[in-house]
């Protein structure tokens, strides 16, 4: 049956309401501006830099690689595919193969992490929507592989693993295994996430068909990653601009033409599944062998300007590093996907009601520190 | 009227008061412990042993708190609007027949008198959200407003199929017309009705509703409305409300029992009536705690399209249904 | 895989050929340009305007110079063949007293990426806007605008996005002075 | 009509799903660790600010070569140290770490050539105030647990 929505009844007294800067919804610290008509947001203006650090001026006065901390900080829940953009930048500019055994490491732990970030935001998500035991059934989940990550790397969220050439330090002793079981273990809850979550109609009715953002939208704003997959274009960039290891491993690319809030929630779920695959195929695969290639201890990257993009959790990430062969960058330049993904809400959020307003903004999967850096 | 009969009203209403305070205290406790539970964490377990003080620490705190009044908020609604929570509450629990002697006062029309009592918080929710001046508690009162209304009358269809059913308002008597086994109970009346099962999943749905519980808590709406009507409210004014939601969620669960479930009446025939009366109204407790920390909560307008467009309807069919039966049975 | 389908690398190289055309006639405007250097000695090896380059190498496919005023009929073509928008920014150089702005568009189903440049006077930084053909360059523009101090003429909402209201100075310009933060010494 | 039908019913029965799914939760055990009577053992690599480690006779191995003073993103580190006679390498005098600075990435640690500095797995820090994280003073950290260890 269809539950058409209520309709606005047109320009009346209108009143704004200030959603954020400290708000349940907007997942940190991001202010709103709403011009409210009743129940419907007629007009939406985002206050963003609350958390603004300058990092790329960070990255203009120190060395090449004492910037690698700062990459974690940009996203924190997948430090790990920041920290890749950026050292996979200067390996492109100063031409450091690296090892194979490293490559992989850096895909198990970036597929570790984007399911770790995929997590956090189903749980923030279902606490968008008001149900609050699904966050901590993530957090269960999460906290595993955050356990994994810890013990090989040393931090919880902001790694700074990865190294220009490689990594910091080879496997741990129990990394592997535990990721086998992980792996294993987390199968059977991504089925119970769905029964519990995916197909509860009261979910079903709050986000299906709910914020449409169709692919020209998306491209208008450059908008990626799940938002783009939600609205049926195959667009990945571990696909389109195949980096690392990823191109001789098989996974698939999970597309929804619906560009609804549903659609970009399906393709999330189905890319944890994808992501399980590459991590069995890659701790199938994984090579012997040292995991740091010969870098010189001075950085120095020849003159020009090269970019290197990595599928973050949250869409395209990517780093544009001009060099002009000192030791120190010229310019660091962070593409953030939230940044792009956020800037289409104060068009698509217009005539909606609140609540699908902040069912849709929680669809983007926002954090605040990437769209501020 | 006897001598006796007003030592015994007071010593009523002290009972009813102290377990309405106590009750609600104790349901915030086994709220977090349940909502530990279905979340798999401890809950509360620091304050006394399992955390059992923790209600009283809570209320201490609460009561400690300084009673603030937002700048421009019409300052008697404001105080007034949990004032107003409050006594229709513990009225209701006067008319609730906890056993066959166990009740305050018997009305023959205890049923309207409780309905009468239970909407009464609306108004209360309603001038809190609006006098406080805040934006998410206009929006809240608004949403609470016609949530209410919504609500109202498929719960009220529902109770008429039951009526007519037991064929008397009074609340000890309809309990009285379950007597015997535990098919006699209205749940399974469905000589009279087949539909009775449906019937009272709407009663459960909408009791629900009116109690402002998820997932139909429009008015609380934390991740969009931060506390909606009750935003403002700090110390014990906030600490009103919440007894109150807990004093209705009881109430409604116990007009289940008394409507659906046999009252006090006893499944299988050990225990006084009493004890079977509390079994079944914790038991409908725990199922509310359960739902609230299982579902999402709807969407606003899906909120009202359920009642308008499937819970009314139904509730209507039920009813022409046992119209029917009642009839030709 | 292949990185650019053949087909639309032709597009590419019919369409920017079509600038690279315009390009040594002097342009109306803007002194203190590159080719007005280039005009007075014949450069050695000058970058093609518009060359094919190495994904792997570089991580971009296409790399096109164009005139400042050349923006906005470059994003237009750009948007007519279906690419979005990536990043726009700038570079400073100040030794050029020029900044250099970067547009980065990229293709949704091909995954090709382009990269369209140009350099304005660090004097009179002004570009036109982008944000009527791609809403949005809106943010990117707001961005650049604030740390870099360069005017993008016909912005619809030219306010700070990142930084305060009041932040006076443009932080990525190589000048940059930070203002000593009495409440960050200890 | 039968879409409705089917809608509500359909409905209805992912809910009790739902339902069944919490219940099960319901009864298992608890995931959480109670902190603050039970924790957690901090992993091999665990990151918390740098300790020194010593040599057999107690002293610091650090030679004071500022290599890590210089690799740090964040300026956090001040080393200072003395020639003493007979001795062939520098001795550290002060090794100053700025924790409200410190970011943990690790680069002093690698950097080091006598693997003077590790991180430490000390996790539950708290201060009262920020004077407490400002400055870490190594050289007296150490001298502590030399103590302790005497005892």
């Amino acid at each position: 049956m269809e539950l058409h929505p209520v309709q606005s009844t047109g320009p009346q007294e209108t009143f704004v309401l200030n959603l954020g800067p400290q708000h349940p919804a907007t997942h940190g610290v991001l202010r709103v501006k709403l011009t409210m008509d009743g129940e419907f947001i007629n007009d939406a203006v985002i206050v963003a830099g609350y958390v603004h650090r300058e990092h790329e001026k960070m990255g203009e006065n120190r060395p090449w690689d004492q910037f690698l901390p700062n990459t974690g900080r940009i996203d924190y829940l997948s430090a790990m595919m920041y920290t890749h953009a950026y050292v996979g930048a200067i390996e492109r500019a100063c031409g450091i193969e690296v090892p194979p055994r490293a490559e992989y490491v850096r895909v198990i732990t970036s597929e570790l992490n984007r399911i770790a970030s995929h997590l956090v935001w189903w749980g923030a998500y279902l606490l968008d929507l008001g149900g609050m035991t699904p966050l901590l059934y993530a957090f269960d989940d999460r906290e595993k592989i955050l356990d994994l990550l810890e013990a090989l790397t040393g931090a919880r969220l902001t790694y700074c693993y990865y190294r220009v050439g490689g990594l910091a330090e080879d496997l741990d002793d129990g990394f592997v295994e535990g990721t086998r079981e992980f792996v294993k273990e987390f199968r059977p809850r991504l089925k119970m996430f769905r029964r519990l979550v995916s197909e509860n109609i009261i979910f079903r009715k709050r986000v299906e068909g709910i914020g449409i953002i169709d692919a020209e939208m998306c491209r208008k704003y450059g908008a990626t990653g799940p938002m783009i997959r939600g609205a049926g274009i195959p667009n990945d960039v571990r696909r389109a601009e195949p980096y690392s290891v990823y191109p001789e491993l098989d996974f698939e690319i999970p597309v929804d033409p619906a560009a609804d809030s549903m659609a970009r929630y399906k393709v999330r779920m189905e890319e944890m599944e994808q992501s399980l695959r590459i991590i069995e195929q890659c701790l199938d695969r994984l090579p012997e062998g040292p995991v740091m290639a010969k870098v010189p201890r001075v950085l120095k990257p020849p003159e020009g300007d090269y970019c290197y993009a990595t599928e973050a959790a949250r869409g395209r990430f990517e780093v544009r590093i001009v060099s002009t062969g000192k030791p120190v960058a010229h310019r660091v330049r962070l593409r953030t996907p939230c940044f792009g993904n956020l800037s289409l809400f104060e068009e698509a959020a217009r005539g909606m009601m609140l609540a699908d307003g902040i069912a849709m903004m929680g669809s983007l999967d926002l954090v605040i520190p990437d769209i501020d850096r | 009227m006897t001598a006796a009969e007003p030592i015994r009203l007071l010593l009523f209403l002290v009972g009813v008061a102290t377990f309405v305070g106590l009750n609600a205290a104790y349901l915030v406790w086994v709220e977090r412990k349940g909502a530990g539970r279905f979340q798999r964490r401890a809950g509360p377990t620091e304050v006394g042993y399992a955390g059992l003080l923790q209600p009283i620490a809570d209320a201490g705190k609460l009561m400690s708190k300084q009673l603030i009044v937002p700048p421009g908020a019409d300052r008697v609604l404001f105080r007034l609007a949990p004032i107003m929570m409050m006594p229709p509450a513990i009225m209701a629990f006067a008319l609730l027949p906890f056993s066959e002697s166990l009740v305050g006062i018997d009305m023959n029309v205890g049923l309207i008198a409780l309905f009468a009592f239970s909407s009464f918080n609306v108004i209360a929710v309603m001038l809190a959200g609006w006098s406080s001046r805040n934006k998410y508690g206009i929006i809240s009162a608004a949403r609470v407003v016609s949530q209410n209304v919504a609500y109202e009358i498929p719960m009220m269809l529902v109770i008429i199929t039951v009526l007519m059913v037991s064929g008397t308002l009074s609340l000890t008597a309809i309990v009285d017309g379950q007597s015997g086994a535990f098919w006699n109970w209205n749940l399974f009346a469905l000589a009279s009705n087949p539909l009775m099962p449906v019937t009272f999943i709407i009663f459960f749905i909408c009791m629900l509703s009116e109690t402002n519980r998820a997932p139909f808590d429009m008015a609380e709406a934390e991740s969009e409305l931060v506390a909606g009507a009750y935003t403002e409210y700090a110390g014990m004014g906030f600490g009103v409300f919440f007894m109150a939601e807990y004093a209705n969620i009881v109430i409604g669960c116990a007009l289940a029992v008394v409507l659906f479930l046999g009252g006090w009446h006893s499944p299988v025939g050990v225990f006084p009536g009493v004890f079977w009366f509390l079994v079944k109204l914790y038991f409908m407790v725990f199922l509310v705690i359960w739902v609230r920390w299982t579902f999402p909560r709807t969407q606003f307008y899906g909120l009202l399209n359920l009642s308008w467009k499937i819970l009314i309807p139904i509730s209507i069919f039920t009813l022409l249904l046992s119209a029917v039966m009642i009839k030709l049975v | 895989m292949s990185r650019c389908p053949d087909n639309l690398l032709e597009r590419f190289q019919e369409l920017f050929p079509a600038m690279n055309m315009e390009k040594p006639a002097p342009s109306e405007e803007s002194a203190g340009e590159e080719d007005g250097a280039d005009a007075a000695v014949p450069p050695p090896p000058p970058p093609p305007p518009c060359r094919k380059t190495e994904h792997a190498k570089v991580g971009y496919d296409l790399d096109a110079i164009v005139e400042p005023h050349q923006i906005e009929e470059a994003a237009k073509l750009l948007d007519h063949e279906g690419f979005a928008i990536d990043m726009i920014t700038a570079v400073d150089w100040p030794d050029a007293e020029q900044f250099e702005l970067v547009y980065d568009f990229m293709h949704f189903q091909a995954g090709t990426r382009v990269c369209v440049r140009t350099r304005i006077p660090r004097d009179r930084p002004e570009i036109a806007t982008l944000a009527h053909i791609y809403p949005g360059a809106n943010w990117h523009e707001r961005e650049t605008a604030e740390f870099y101090g360069i005017q993008f003429t016909g912005h619809p909402n030219p306010i700070h996005l990142l930084l305060p209201e009041d932040f006076v100075g443009y932080p990525l310009r190589k000048d940059f002075k930070p203002q000593p933060d009495p409440l960050l010494e200890p | 009509m039968k879409n409705i039908f089917k809608e509500v019913v359909g409905g209805f029965y992912t809910l009790t799903v739902g339902m069944g799914i919490t219940l099960r939760e319901f009864f298992r055990k608890p995931v959480t660790v109670h902190y603050p009577r039970e924790s957690l053992k901090m992993p091999e690599r665990y990151r918390s600010h740098l300790i020194f480690t010593s040599n057999d006779d107690g002293s610091s191995k650090c030679i004071a070569c500022n290599l890590c003073v210089k690799a740090c993103p964040t300026d956090c580190i001040i080393v200072d140290g003395e020639k003493k006679e007979g001795e062939k390498k520098k001795s550290v005098t002060k090794y100053d770490l700025d924790f409200t600075r410190c970011s943990l990435c690790g680069a002093c640690v690698e950097v080091c050539p006598t693997d003077a500095i590790v991180f430490s797995k000390r996790y539950n820090l708290a201060a009262t105030d920020r004077q407490q994280f400002h400055i870490i003073d190594l050289c007296r950290d150490l001298e502590e647990r030399n103590k302790k260890k005497a005892q």
